[in-house]
């Protein structure tokens, strides 16, 4: 169980985050939606430690893991795959998967790269090309696999749909439910398009400014016409 | 406005703040000109010169001043001259001519000197010899054998050579080598100035149609020499005439060996002390080598000489020197060298010309003084000065010598000659002279 | 055509000190982005070093030794102290920091060790080698300088290509902020690219210094010609720093032994500005095109 | 006194009248000074004069147009032996030789700028400075390449006997300080004219259109490229005006030191340089006329300070260069707007407490 209380952040004077509460379940997708600007980064920047917290804290299976230096949250199976495709464009596909075994959750098995290639055969095809040849959608699926080398338990997904087609988001998605099952994870996805998040989701949360506006089951706030107007956009 | 006057005010601080800085560090006013001679007192004089401390240069010519201050204080002790004591700035230039420009502002404006004694280099001394003339300071026994110093004494009243000038060397190595050696095919190595062009000068008066290749090196340059051997290797150079100092020496032989050049050698005697030279080749080479098995790297090659030196200690003036050496050097660790004698021989020069010129000092006497007497000084050199009142130029030969096992034999006796078509003509007269037994000049 | 054959060989020695040296800066922009003006004094420190040991009769290969242990040390605390804070900082800052790093530790040295030239010694010889009854125009000590050379970059290859170390550098390097959501610990990864850069910069300098003189400015070419060599290998790229060393080292040796050594700086110059202004990416670079 | 202000107020708000009033109040102060000081100082001050004008030129490129240059050693180096060439053909007895040598100077420094400049322009932050490094270290090597530039010994340098002045200078230097003229007063005279001059002239142009335009392409060149500035043009304009006051202060450097050989343009002259203004804090006159005093009077202090430490000579020398590499990095460390901009807040604090601060004019 992932879950965030309280949870405040601010630049500078900005307050971007403002007493952010939720839960996410084992084995389910939880989507955090908004619009533009309305905090759904931060929360996942703050959660990884790379935006320092001003308030509240951040719970993983019952350890408190707020103040955890963001380097070691690996190690606690915590996985943030950052928004913008972060690909280590210089290092070759291998190399991209390699890195991302190398810290692990505690205690487990080092998993083998040709279990990601068997998930994500296009990668399989371009294993030794450099990350920087490779399409928006491979490299969306490099991430991910990426992620899934360290073995988490929890994986934060930052806009994995940005400027993809919707049939590659479609493609994507559908191996992120997949995975959902056979790894038993938990899914936190970050989304500004949120018609195709809420197809997979299993909760929803919605940010506005800062703060939770919504926190309802995905087919509930799919049906809310209402909340979908203000702050979903669709 | 405000800004204006903000602007002033901030300008006048910076320029308040630098001068009262200034002041109570250099604050000195401005020195008396009339009267007595700047720089002397009933008691003391003041002169001053600049040296490589540092710098490629350093080694060796770094030990001169000692030489000097050690015999300095050694006439102190002995009541000084006329009563003044002999008070000595020494300046270091790193061999640079612009530093050398600077420290020389420095003695003149701030320590006030008398003279400047011994100031050592071609290129930098070459710097301020305008600038001591100009302001009527002598400017006494140039550390270095340029013709400059003395061979027109209407532009350069107040300076004065002390060594044979590298072009009588010149000179002589050349009438030597082609006499004997009149198959050699020579190469020159030289220091792009005027040590090397004077030396080349006077190589050429005899050697002209010998010399295959001249390479020349910057001081404070490059210390891989590797291009330079190549290009001798491949003339086919077999004797290699150096117009250098004493780095450029162990330098050049490293640089040599390292290409497989394999060559007679003849330095100047600028750049050719054994001891020096083999301490710095013995470092530089394989291993641990201990220095007298450096100094064996420098065996048969060929240089000249115009005073006594360390390797004879039965001489009558190395015996002073060593006597003075032993009782006055700073540190008694350290060992007297051929340039610690070059800087008590040219102190001794200096003591003689002021002991000469009497107790009335002005800056003009002791310039008279040197050109009415100084070519009957009996000093250590082998050879006479040339001073006058149509030469300053310093002594007036050499010998050729080999050496051998860190000393030197002679190959020559003391070749005597000036600069131009003079005519090289043997003259052992001056090498027989003996010190007072006080060790100081009468 | 003996001359050309000398000259040749000894700007291949030259050019392999020189790729030592691109090496280092090469190791640092990696991983800081930053050119490192302080790398000759830095080595210049560390020869001292061993030169203060091998004149205690320390043995030349402990010597060797230490001068890169007390690199590494030195390039770590560098980089801690006083690169940590202008690390990401406008590129300026980087610049007259190191620079000023480059002036302190030159004096520092020559306070402490004195200015005066001092022999240093080569563990080989350094007389040429005889073929029959001629020699050419290479010394052991110049084999021994390339042979060096290559182990130091293969170490590099191997550590940078093949290890999980080499790898989290790398990361590191390329993309902090990534890397330390995978794990890397990437504070720890820049100290020692530093630590690594000024260990190469040590050997550098042991090797320049050997069968020479020394004094606290027998590093200061280096400032500018190691700078060269590596850009013109594209300052990223270590094989790139390595192969325009030797370019630079050839192009230079040519110049000192057939025109004059007091051009050799300008043509450095020359070469530079045909780099930086026709392939601003470096003669090797295989990224994209970088801003100069 | 507010009815002086207000009757003042139409000059000083032209900043080329305010400019001009502040320096001649500061000239006469400085020449007050030095008529004065012993021939010693004299000398002081005149080479802190030049490094002042060397230093205004790099604050201005560096701190206004963002680029830095660790090259205005070899730019010096072109000034001085071009104003020395000049001396030794018209034999330098006269003002009027003095000033054709240092206009000649400042021209053949112009045309360097832009050649120099327009490659620079496209490089940036590490680029440019190992380029411009080089340039440093190249350019004095040129003395030995020409034998017409005399070599590593140099060029003897003529300069003008004081007894030849016109007599209405002596006349006017002696009413002003009651001292007669000599040598070495000259020297400092003529550098601090020239040093208020320059200064002037560069507090006029970063006021100008042009100096925004730098200040523009230092801080966003791409809005500075939108908002219609040609990039290149800006800077290699600011590369040449930093150029010719480079060559100015070389050619009175030539004067004082009365040689001019490649060893006195070594990196460490360009570094020292970089340092001053750094130190004076980058884009700041005022900055570098405090940098350029410190590299005048410093290295004295730290030499005395050094030997009274117990170092030798040679290792006192070496304190001063410590110091220049300290400054440098505990200035980007800790204060990176430098002594001026880093007293700047706390000048306006006392001014706006101050009871006279009636008018609040904008400085930028």
């Amino acid at each position: 169980m992932f879950a965030v209380e309280d949870l405040s952040a601010a630049y500078g004077p900005v307050k971007a985050l403002n007493g952010v509460t939720f839960t996410a379940s084992r084995g389910q997708v939880t989507a955090v939606l908004g619009a533009n600007g309305a905090g759904k980064t931060t929360l996942l920047r703050t959660v990884s430690g790379l935006v320092r917290s001003t308030r509240g804290s951040v719970q993983l299976d019952g350890k408190d893991i707020t103040r955890t230096a963001t380097e070691k949250l690996t190690s606690y199976g915590l996985a943030h795959v950052p928004e913008g495709r972060g690909v280590i464009a210089e290092l070759t596909v291998v190399e991209n998967l390699r890195l991302g075994g190398l810290h692990r959750s505690t205690g487990s098995e080092p998993m083998p790269i040709e279990r990601i290639f068997e998930l994500f055969p296009r990668l399989g095809e371009r294993r030794d090309a450099t990350a920087h040849q490779l399409s928006g959608g491979e490299r969306q699926m490099l991430v991910i696999g990426r992620a899934l080398m360290a073995r988490p338990s929890v994986l934060l997904l930052d806009e994995p749909s940005l400027g993809l087609a919707p049939r590659v988001v479609a493609q994507i998605f559908d191996l992120l439910r997949g995975l959902v099952q056979t790894e038993e994870l938990t899914v936190v996805l970050v989304e500004q398009n949120a018609r195709s998040a809420l197809s997979i989701a299993d909760h929803g949360v919605v940010l506005n400014l800062g703060k939770v506006v919504a926190s309802a089951p995905a087919a509930e706030l799919a049906a809310d016409e209402q909340l979908r107007h203000a702050y979903l956009g669709f | 406005m405000r800004t204006t006057a903000r602007r002033a005010v901030q300008v006048v601080c910076v320029l308040t703040t630098a001068s009262l800085l200034a002041a109570c560090g250099a604050g000195k006013e401005r020195p008396s000109e009339e009267g007595t001679a700047v720089g002397v007192t009933d008691t003391t004089i003041k002169v001053g010169a600049h040296f490589p401390l540092t710098g490629p240069a350093a080694p060796g010519y770094s030990e001169i001043p000692s030489g000097h201050q050690a015999f300095y204080e050694y006439v102190n002790d002995a009541g000084g001259v006329h009563g003044r004591k002999i008070e000595m700035v020494v300046k270091d230039d790193a061999y640079n001519p612009t530093n050398t420009s600077a420290v020389t502002n420095d003695m003149i404006l701030q320590d006030e000197i008398f003279a400047m004694v011994a100031g050592l280099g071609t290129p930098t001394h070459r710097a301020v010899v305008q600038r001591l003339n100009d302001d009527g300071i002598p400017d006494l026994f140039v550390s270095s054998g340029s013709l400059q110093w003395g061979d027109n004494p209407e532009t350069s009243p107040m300076t004065f050579g002390w060594q044979p000038d590298y072009e009588i060397e010149g000179k002589v190595i050349g009438q030597y080598v082609a006499e004997n050696m009149p198959d050699a095919k020579v190469g020159l190595f030289l220091q792009d100035d005027d040590f090397g062009e004077d030396g080349e000068k006077g190589a050429r008066q005899f050697l002209d149609s010998q010399i295959v290749d001249v390479q020349k090196y910057t001081p404070g340059g490059s210390t891989d020499f590797s291009p330079q051997m190549s290009s001798f290797k491949s003339k086919g150079v077999d004797l290699v005439i150096g117009f250098n100092t004493p780095s450029y020496t162990a330098l050049s032989q490293i640089a040599a060996q390292g290409v497989g050049f394999k060559s007679k050698w003849f330095y100047s005697n600028v750049g050719s002390d054994p001891a020096l030279v083999g301490g710095l080749l013995a470092s530089m080479t394989k291993g641990k080598i201990p220095a007298e098995q450096g100094v064996k790297l420098m065996d048969g090659m060929m240089t000249t000489e115009y005073i006594p030196g360390v390797d004879a200690p039965d001489d009558e003036w190395v015996k002073l020197w060593q006597k003075v050496w032993d009782s006055y050097s700073k540190k008694g660790s350290e060992k007297l060298t051929n340039y610690r004698i070059y800087g008590m021989s040219q102190a001794y020069t200096f003591v003689q010309a002021l002991q000469a010129n009497g107790k009335d000092l002005t800056r003009e006497s002791i310039v008279e003084t040197i050109e009415k007497e100084g070519a009957s000084f009996e000093g250590p050199g082998l050879a006479p000065f040339r001073f006058s009142e149509d030469s300053h130029m310093g002594i007036s030969g050499v010998s050729v010598v080999e050496i051998k096992n860190g000393a030197s034999e002679p190959l020559t006796p003391v070749l005597v000659t000036d600069i131009g078509d003079a005519p090289i003509e043997e003259d052992d007269s001056a090498a027989s002279d003996a010190p007072p037994s006080s060790g100081i000049p009468e | 055509m003996q001359q050309f054959l000398d000259t040749t060989l000894g700007g291949l020695v030259l050019g392999a000190v020189y790729a030592a040296f691109a090496l280092a800066l090469c190791l640092i922009w990696r991983s800081t982005r930053i050119v490192n003006f302080a790398q000759a004094a830095m080595a210049m420190v560390t020869t001292y070093i061993a030169l203060t040991l091998i004149n205690a009769d320390v043995p030349y290969w402990v010597a060797f030794v230490a001068a890169i242990a007390a690199g590494f040390g030195l390039g770590a605390v560098i980089e801690r102290v006083i690169i940590r804070p202008v690390e990401g900082k406008a590129e300026l800052n980087a610049v007259i920091l190191t620079l000023g790093l480059f002036m302190v530790l030159h004096g520092l040295t020559a306070i402490t060790f004195g200015v005066q030239h001092r022999g240093f010694p080569a563990p080989v010889s350094t007389n040429a080698i005889a073929v029959g009854d001629s020699s050419i125009g290479i010394t052991p000590f110049g084999i021994l300088t390339i042979v060096v050379v290559a182990v130091v970059m293969a170490g590099l290859v191997v550590l940078f290509r093949f290890t999980d170390l080499g790898l989290r550098m790398r990361a590191a390097a390329f993309n902090g902020e990534v890397s330390r959501l995978l794990g890397v610990r990437v504070g720890r990864m820049l100290t020692l690219g530093w630590a690594l850069a000024a260990a190469v910069g040590a050997v550098a300098g042991m090797l320049i210094a050997g069968g020479d003189l020394v004094n606290p400015a027998f590093m200061d070419p280096f400032v500018i010609y190691g700078f060269i060599a590596a850009v013109l290998g594209g300052l990223d790229s270590p094989l790139g720093s390595v192969i325009g060393g030797l370019i630079l080292g050839l192009s230079l040796s040519y110049v000192t032994g057939y025109i004059g050594e007091h051009l050799a700086p300008l043509v450095a110059l020359g070469i530079l500005m045909v780099v930086l202004l026709v392939r601003p990416s470096g003669l090797f670079a295989a990224a994209a095109a970088r801003r100069v | 006194m507010e009815r002086l202000r207000s009757l003042l107020r139409p000059v000083t708000s032209v900043p080329l009248a305010r400019h001009l009033i502040v320096a001649l109040v500061a000239l006469l102060v400085v020449m007050a000074v030095i008529g004065m000081s012993s021939q010693y100082l004299q000398t002081r001050y005149a080479e802190m004069a030049y490094f002042a004008i060397a230093a205004g030129g790099l604050t201005l490129l560096t701190g206004l147009s963002g680029q830095l240059s660790l090259g205005h050693g070899a730019l010096m180096a072109v000034g001085a032996y071009a104003a020395t060439l000049v001396l030794e053909r018209t034999g330098g007895e006269s003002l009027a030789d003095v000033f054709v040598a240092l206009l000649v100077a400042i021209g053949v420094c112009a045309v360097v700028g832009v050649v120099v400049g327009v490659p620079a322009a496209r490089l940036h932050g590490p680029y440019i400075a190992g380029a411009t490094l080089t340039l440093a270290v190249a350019v004095p090597r040129l003395a030995n390449q020409w034998d017409v530039l005399g070599g590593e010994q140099g060029l003897q340098v003529p300069v003008p006997r004081a007894s030849e002045l016109p007599a209405w200078i002596q006349d006017l230097i002696w009413f002003f300080t009651a001292v007669e003229i000599d040598q070495y007063s000259f020297l400092a005279y003529l550098g601090w004219l020239l040093l208020a001059l320059t200064f002037v002239a560069l507090a006029n142009l970063s006021r100008s259109r042009v100096g925004r335009r730098w200040r523009a392409v230092r801080d966003d060149d791409v809005s500075a490229e939108l908002a219609g500035i040609h990039l290149g043009r800006a800077r290699v304009v600011a590369f040449t005006v930093s150029a010719m006051c480079a060559g100015l202060a070389g050619g009175l450097m030539a004067m004082n030191v009365r040689l001019t050989a490649p060893g006195a343009f070594t990196i460490t002259l360009s570094l020292t340089l970089l340092a001053a203004v750094v130190l004076g804090g980058l884009g700041s006159l005022t900055g570098a006329l405090i940098g350029a005093g410190v590299l005048a009077f410093l290295p004295h202090f730290a030499t005395d300070l050094g030997e009274s430490f117990g170092l030798s000579a040679t290792q006192a020398a070496e304190v001063t260069p410590v110091v220049y590499g300290l400054v440098l990095m505990l200035v980007i460390l800790l204060a990176p707007a430098g002594i001026v901009g880093s007293l700047r807040p706390f000048l306006a604090r006392l001014s706006a407490t101050s009871a006279l601060g009636s008018t609040k004019e904008k400085t930028t």
